[in-house]
This record gives C-alpha cells, structure tokens and sequence, in this order.
C-alpha cells in the first residue's frame, strides 16, 4: 500500500552535512550525512545525551538544523512552506520519549487521534484501534486514561498512536524504556510487522539486549558524529 | 460515530468555562445601560435641538393686574410680524401652557380653578395664579436674531413680558447632554476593550493551559485551523452565554427605568423613548460580542501558533 | 544569596501577567468615574436640598410697566411676615439676581445697561431687560405650607408676581438625582464584581498553568501557605499596578471635566466639588483593590489546595 | 545524622493489610504486609502494570488505602491532620517514572527545590547541589532547564533532587529507564552510598540486569500480592 508515496524509491530521510548547535552551545550533532532507504529498519543508539533526540526531532521537523540539508519523502525541507509541514508530518508516527499522550481522552482515543486529525471516521477505525490495544495488552485498558495507566501502559499506548495510521516512516524513541523484555520483545516485533508492510522503522534506544538480539544495522551516535555499524548476519 | 465526538482540547475543565459568562455579562449589561442612557439622552438633546433651539418664547403675564394681557399679546404678535428674521411666531394653547407650568406648580395645577382665584383678564389659572400667555418664537432658518434688542420692543409693546432666549440656554444644555453622550461613548468603548482583553486573556490563558495538547496536536500533523478551529468556538459560545444573560439584564433595567421615570412624571408615560431601530442594538449587541470573541479568539491562537513553529 | 530568589512558580510567563493589570486599570477608572460622578451628584443634591427643599422664591416684576415694583415687593414682605409658617423672607440682592438671570440672557447680562434700555421703576437692568426683584421665602422647619393659597394672596398684593414653588419642584429632582446614584452605586458594585471575578478567573488559571509545578511542591513537602503565599504576591502585585494607572487616569478625567464645567459656567469654577476625605477615597481605591485582589487569591487558593488533597 | 529520627528503631515503613481498588475497578493491591527497616535496601519487581509505582504513592502519602494501614517512620498515616503530611513527605525522597522536574528552573536550582522548600539556604547548598551534579555526570548542564536536556539527563537531575537532603527513605521508580547500563550501575552506587549513611531505599524496576547484579532482596508484585524474595548471597 501507499507505495506512490515513496516518490520512485527516493530515500525517506536524506540529510546532508547537517549541524545541530542549541542557542550558544557546542554543536551537538555535526557534519551527519546519511539516508534511509523506503523499507529499512535501523537502531539509534549512543549515550546519554549523545543526539538520538535531536536527530529524531530533526526528522519530524520540530527542530531546524543549524546547517546542511535535511531532506524527507524526497523533499527539501528548508524550503517547505509552513503550512505543508503538516501534511508529511502524517506521514510519520512518533513515539516520544515521554510518551506526550493526552490526559483527557481514552486510551483509544488518544489512539484514534491521528486518523481524526486526518479526517477519518467510522466503525472500522475504533475496531482497528481496540485490535491494536488489545494487541499491545491493554485490552483490559480501553477506556482508562493516561493518568490512570502505568508507565509501561501509557509507553504502549504512546506506541499504539505512532503505528495506527501505518506510517512510512516510524521514529521511536527509547520505547522500551518503562517495560520489562517480554514486552520490549513483542513492541519490536509489533515495529517488524508494520516494516514488512513497506514502513521505514528507525529505533533509539539504551537496551543492548534487544539491539544484539534482533541484530538491525546500527546507527551510532558518539561525539556528535554518526557511524553506520552493519551487523553481518541476518535478523533472527 | 463510534469514536466520540469530543473536542481534542479539553475546555471543560478550563476556569474560563465557569468565569468567563459571568465577565462578559457584567460587561455587556454594564454597555447596555451606557447605550440605553446614551440613546435616551440623544432623544432628549434632539427634542431640545428641534423644539428649542433658534427659539424664544415671551411670556406675558395676566391676571387682576393685567386687564390688557389680550390686548399686549396681539400688540407682542403683530410686532414679531413685522421684526425682519421671525420665520413663526404662535401664541400656545392654553393646555400646553398648563403643561409646562405644572411641574413648577405641583398636583394643583392639573384641573380645578381652586381657592383664592384671582384672575380675571387671563385664560384659566393654576392652582390659584393665573396663567400667563406664552408665544412661542421660531427664528427664520440662518437669521441672527439681536434678542436683546428684541426683549427690550416686546418689553415696550408689553409692559411686563419677559423674553426668554432658549437658544442660548438649550444651546448649554446641549453641550453638556453631549459631553455627558461623549463619556458614555468612552465608557462603553472601555467595557469592549476591557471584554477584547478578557477574551484575550482567556485565549491566551486557555492557550498556556493546554500548551502540551496544542504542541502534541501540531506534531501530529493538525493545521493551524484546526486548533483555532476549537478555540474559536470556545470563545463564541462562552461569551455569547454572557452575552445573552448581560443583554436580557439591562433590556430589563430600561424597562424597569422608563417605568419609574414615567410614574415619576418625568416623562410622558405612553412615549417610546427607543425606537425599534433603536431595540435592535440591544438584539445586536450578544452577536456583536459573540462575534468580537470570536474573530479575537482566532487571531490571538494564530498568532501565537505561528510563534510556536 | 547563591541560590537565586526566583519564584518557584513560573508566573513571568502567565498572560495574566500582561492583561490583568490592564483589565484591573480599566475596572478602577470606570469605578473611580462612577464614584466621582456620584459624589458630585450627593453634593449637588445635598445643596438643593439644604437650600432649596421648604423654600418658596416669588419673583417681582419691574421696569417701566411696574412703576410700584418696589412697593409691591415691600408689600409682600410684610405679607409674609403675617403668615404662620413662614421661617424668613429675604430679598435677593442684586448681583445675586442678576447672578441668576445671567443663564438666560448670555453674556449681554454680564455688566452694561446695553441699548434699548426700557427700566426705569426697576434695579438695574440686564441686556435691556429690567431685573425682576426676587424674594427669597425659607418655610419653617415642619411647617406645611399651603402654596397655592399663599401664591394667591401674593398675587393680590403685588399684581404680576410670580410664586415658584421650588420644594416639589426640587423633591423630583433629588428623586431623579438618587435613582441616578443608585444605578451608580449598582455601576460599581458590578464593576467590583467583575473585578474580583476577574481576579478570581486569573488565580484559578494561574492553578491550572501552574498544575503541576504546584504538585510537585506538595509532593516535595510544601505547605499550603507557602504555595498561596506565592499566588497572594502576584495577584497584589499585578492588580496594585493596574489600580493606580486606573486611579491616575480616573483623577484626571475628573480634573478635567471640573475645569470644562468651570469653562461652562456650570459651576463656580473656585468651588471645591470634592472635599480632601473625598479625595481620600481615590487614594484608598488601589489599596482596596490590592487588598481585595490579595484576599480573592488566598482564598481560592487554599480552597483549591484542600480539593486537591 | 538524624538518628533521633528513627523513633527508636520502628520500622520505617510498616503495612498491615493494605489494599487498593481506583474507582470501581479491582484491587491492584491485595492484603500488602511488610516492614521495611531502617537502613534497609530493597528491589522492587514486578510486571509493567503490577501496582509498583502504586505502591510507591502509598508510601509516599499521594494515595490512600482502599483498606489497612500504613504506618510511616511509626505513625499511623489514617489518622494523620493534613497540615502534618508536608513534615513526614520531607523525609522522603522520590524519583518520579516521569522525572517531574520544573521546567523553568535550571538544574542547580530544580536538585535545590527541596531545600529551599524546607527553609535552606546560603552557600554551601549551592556548592553541595553542583557538586551532586557533577556527580551524576551533568557537571556540563548545571545551568540548562530541564527542556533542553536529554531523556537521561533528567532522570538523574531527578534523582539527584530526590537524594539532595539526605532522606530517611529513598523512593525510586524506575531510575534507571533511560540510560545505558554504566551509568545505571553508577547511579545504584549513589544509591548504596546513601544507604550506607542510614537511607531506607527501596528501587522499583525492571531491568533485570542490575537486580542481578546487585543481589539486594526483592519485593515482587504478582497478581496484587507482595513476595519477598532473599537472595542468598551478600551484594557485590
Ligand atoms: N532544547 C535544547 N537546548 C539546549 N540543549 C539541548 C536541547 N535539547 C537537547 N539539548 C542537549 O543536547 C544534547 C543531546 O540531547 P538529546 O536529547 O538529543 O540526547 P539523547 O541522545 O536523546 O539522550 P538520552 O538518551 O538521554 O535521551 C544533550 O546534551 C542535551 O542536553
Ligand atoms: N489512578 C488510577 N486509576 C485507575 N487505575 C489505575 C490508576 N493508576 C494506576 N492504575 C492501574 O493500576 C495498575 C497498577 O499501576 P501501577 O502504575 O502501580 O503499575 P506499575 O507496576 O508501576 O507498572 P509500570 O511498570 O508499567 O510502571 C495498572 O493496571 C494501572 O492501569
Ligand atoms: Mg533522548
Ligand atoms: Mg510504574
């Protein structure tokens, strides 16, 4: 599906010599050069405070670089107008490190929410949503709110919302981070299911168990600078 | 719909949903009156302005000690006649000069001749006086009239008459009567001011308070539009609430006023003091509100959406 | 001190910060209009009132159709010096006369005998008018006067006099004035209702803004007070600020509109229409309402405080 | 220090019965009893969902019990005045699953709150907070708002504000979700060199990798119920 969306296998993201400095600090990111190809599935990782965030704001466009170009679905986005940004902006899902869910609504609200953002309605869609959160393991949870979930709940509704509308791009950010391995296990298989199906998966995170155990090229972040660290044999 | 219909941003629970009204209420009942005294004093002056101004009115006393008042008013009438810049000159009714003189008479002045009456050359009397014969002057339209020289003929040709000038003294009372309209004018155009600053604090409050909904709904691909969208209507029907409840306070006020004056006298009971033109501002005024909140609402959330990035 | 002294709540960016001292000032100088308008009006009304209300004045007319005006003046005072009832009757000198005449003459009454000069039995005369003599009748206290026979007994002693009743004739005016200073009253008190609703709207906001920077510091071991402590601070600092432009400008406007009415000729433009307590009261407006903003705060903040456990 | 504080060695907390129910639903706690000692270190454990962080607000005053009692350093909390609660929450430190920080305060002055709070003030706070900070490895940040920092960095400006004045108990959910392993295991040293001065510390998690690696015993959660499990051997 949505596959005249890939604009003739341009890559998704595609940023060039591309520097990030916050106010009056030190670059945090510096000369970044890579691209991600329609259908690839990567980690992020790098220590505390290396740029995963960043790097990830910068995709979404809720942060400018400093210099180079940041190029997505095969557009430049320096000269994006304003009001396009929210067009490829549902084109991604998100998942944020402190999950940004919405304490007034259901958890299958807070769900749907892209698809009403984007217009759609009906039956099928909160069918779609229920399957989805039952799948995750809050079946029991439907209608409870964030405030009333645990931080693992909320951290699977947050992953919930990000893959409902299957975006071509996902962009998760530490999203294990509140659950124990069983479940980080199923979340990355849930990220696999949806890569078959055509999205590009891009995934930060601290855990080393699963980034050794599923075995993704690895994108390395470490004194500002991105390293590209290909694991020979294949995902399990 | 399956997926309810609820508003992304949670109004309900903002202090504006409950303050707001009563704010706007508040305002709006406090401009209503401004504008009903405004429109009722405008009605006065132009009463006054038509009625009254380029005009003088001569009064010829009558009574035991004026045989000739007849005699002096038609001595009075047929020099005015002949005075250059006199476009009308009549003698009133004696029931409109009942009128004007009761006021300064009391309840005994309204029918009976009563005791101790001591007229005789006049028409009827008052409470006891006899009424004097009033002529009522309009000046030809443009003519500049030398009063003073005028009062001191009639003065002459009528032993006794005096000459009041309205003009001059309309004129001041007009010119206070529009002061009076120019400090309602300002004091309504502060109320909208200080109702635009309210709105724009609520916004701008309801814009802090749900800042993170807001930056979530942006990062999720909503336009602009969208988010004004929910504000817009927010500031629509809470102030439009206030307004209606503000509107149907002070129509009831001028109600209850034209009442009390209209007991008191002060003005003819069955006269309309607002025309319906006149009511309709008031029908107006909720609309106007609802509609200043709303186009406030949306210039205020995207503006500041567009500092957001 | 190495720590800074920040607040520990955010209020810098609150919009309450720019827009409620706004609100505030606009509120206090509608309030203090109001005040002033009504303090006028009780003075106005307590001067008719002392030097009016029980009072008769019966005007005399003169000039050359009244040669015996000076006798039938005197004839009447001796009347009135009979009659039971009467405190004191006094003729009006003449520059007071003529004080009063000048209104309706313009400014041809002010001083010299103008042409066309007809008076010879009268005082002098204004802009060729002869003066009229006015005597000036004070009831005594309790005393019920009956005015219409009175005016008729006038009437035969000195043909062509005039008896104005000015006790019913001020009675409706003081009603009148007292409904004016009522809706004035009303004015401001639903000026302060808004205000401290508006103070009320603000805080609960600044609650809301503030949520969880407020739950954390419960949760660390704040006590109530020193969280309310920080909301009384601002809403005194915010809404003092916003009362003194309200009070300057509202002193002003009254300044000004005193020195028009001076111009006008309205009123004396020596006279003091306030007196130092009165002005008092403008000083104490910004104290009050800092002090009313203050207590609003404290309140709804610990009120919200006990609710959120 | 503060030994006096220890009410004659009564256990610092102390449950009897305890259940919790939120709203109409079903007990996330049942029949909870346990003490913790003075000085004692305990793991908390148990499944994304399990009632850890539930607990935690039990202890810490911000929920009640649906039934029991909870007893906190000897005082029985049912029958605690309200205007007492701010005095016995000062002895407590606690690390928030969502950080908590004040976003307008910098670093220094987000660790200092509690101290000002409490009526502190003067020189040596100051220079003891950089110095803690330093410690947590933020010696670069002592300055930044919490939104420009990291995920990682944070959490242990949160952590560093929960151990500041030196608690009677140290409360931590999940302070190790966001960073990488060294310095997961350099924060649980914080930890133990507090426990070491008398701190009660008990650690809600779920990366089992420290669990294991420090030996302390575990509280687990399953279905409600509460388990000790002693691990034999002493920590490492
Ligand atoms: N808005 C900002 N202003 C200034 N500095 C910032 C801002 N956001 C992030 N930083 C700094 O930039 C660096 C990178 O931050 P980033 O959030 O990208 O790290 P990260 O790799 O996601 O770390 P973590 O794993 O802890 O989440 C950090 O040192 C952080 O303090
Ligand atoms: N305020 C609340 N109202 C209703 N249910 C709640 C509330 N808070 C928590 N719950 C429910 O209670 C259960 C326990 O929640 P708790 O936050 O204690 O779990 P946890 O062990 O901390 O999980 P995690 O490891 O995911 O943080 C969860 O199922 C959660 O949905
Ligand atoms: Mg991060
Ligand atoms: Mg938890």
């Amino acid at each position: 599906m949505r596959t005249d969306l890939f604009d003739g296998e341009k890559p998704v993201v595609r940023f060039d010599q591309v520097g990030v400095r916050y106010g009056a600090g030190p670059e945090v990111l510096r000369d970044i050069a890579f691209s991600l190809e329609p259908g690839s599935f990567h980690f992020l990782t790098g220590e505390s405070g290396a740029g995963k965030s960043t790097l990830m704001r910068l995709i979404h466009l809720s942060l400018r670089p400093t210099r180079g170009l940041v190029h997505l679905f095969g557009r430049d986005t320096a000269t994006l107008p304003r009001d396009r940004v929210p067009d490829l902006r549902r084109r991604i899902g998100v998942v944020y490190q402190d999950f940004r869910l919405l304490d007034h609504l259901t958890a299958v609200d807070n769900v749907a929410l892209p698809l009403r953002v984007a217009g759609a309605r009906g039956p099928d869609v909160r069918n779609h949503v229920s399957e989805l959160l039952r799948w995750v393991g809050l079946g029991e949870r439907l209608a409870a709110k964030p405030p009333t979930l645990s931080g693992g709940e909320q951290q699977r509704v947050a992953i919930a919302r990000a893959v409902i509308n299957r975006p071509d791009l996902l962009l998760a950010d530490e999203p294990t981070g509140n659950v124990d391995d069983n479940i980080g296990v199923r979340l990355i298989h849930l990220f696999e299911e949806l890569n078959r199906m055509g999205t590009t998966v891009v995934i930060a995170t601290h855990n080393f168990g699963l980034v050794d155990r599923f075995r993704y090229p690895r994108l390395d972040l470490e004194d500002g600078a991105l390293k590209l660290i290909r694991t020979p044999s294949p995902p399990c | 719909m399956l997926i309810r219909r609820q508003t992304d941003i949670p109004f309900e629970q903002d202090p504006a949903g409950r303050l707001l009204p009563w704010i706007v209420a508040i305002m709006i009942y406090l401009s209503g009156v401004a504008i009903a005294g405004a429109i009722a004093l405008n009605g006065a002056v132009s009463t006054w302005s038509s009625g009254l101004s380029g005009t003088l009115t001569i009064q010829i006393p009558a009574g035991t000690a004026f045989p000739k008042a007849q005699q002096h008013a038609d001595a009075v009438l047929a020099l005015l006649r002949k005075t250059p810049g006199i476009g009308e000159a009549r003698r009133l009714p004696r029931a409109e000069v009942l009128r004007l003189v009761r006021p300064w008479l009391g309840d005994e002045g309204k029918g009976d001749g009563g005791k101790g009456n001591g007229g005789k050359g006049g028409d009827a009397d008052a409470g006891g006086l006899p009424l004097p014969i009033l002529i009522d002057v309009r000046t030809a339209a443009g003519a500049d009239i030398d009063s003073a020289a005028l009062a001191a003929r009639v003065a002459r040709a009528a032993p006794g008459a005096v000459t009041e000038n309205h003009a001059r003294w309309a004129g001041r009372l007009i010119g206070l009567a529009r002061s009076i309209w120019l400090v309602a004018l300002i004091v309504v155009a502060l109320i909208g001011l200080a109702t635009v600053i309210t709105v724009v604090f609520a916004t701008r409050t309801g814009l802090r308070i749900h800042r993170r909904v807001i930056g979530l709904l942006h990062l999720i691909g909503a336009h602009d539009r969208y988010i004004a969208r929910q504000f817009e209507r927010q500031a629509l029907w809470l102030s439009l609430q206030g307004a209606v409840v503000g509107v149907a306070l002070a129509v009831g006020t001028v109600f209850g006023v034209v009442h009390l004056a209209g007991e008191a006298e002060l003005q003819p009971a069955d006269a309309a003091i607002f025309t319906p033109a006149q009511w309709a501002i008031f029908a107006c005024l909720p609309g106007v509100a609802a509609l200043v909140a709303l186009l406030t609402a949306r210039i205020t959330v995207l503006r500041t959406l567009r500092r957001m990035t």
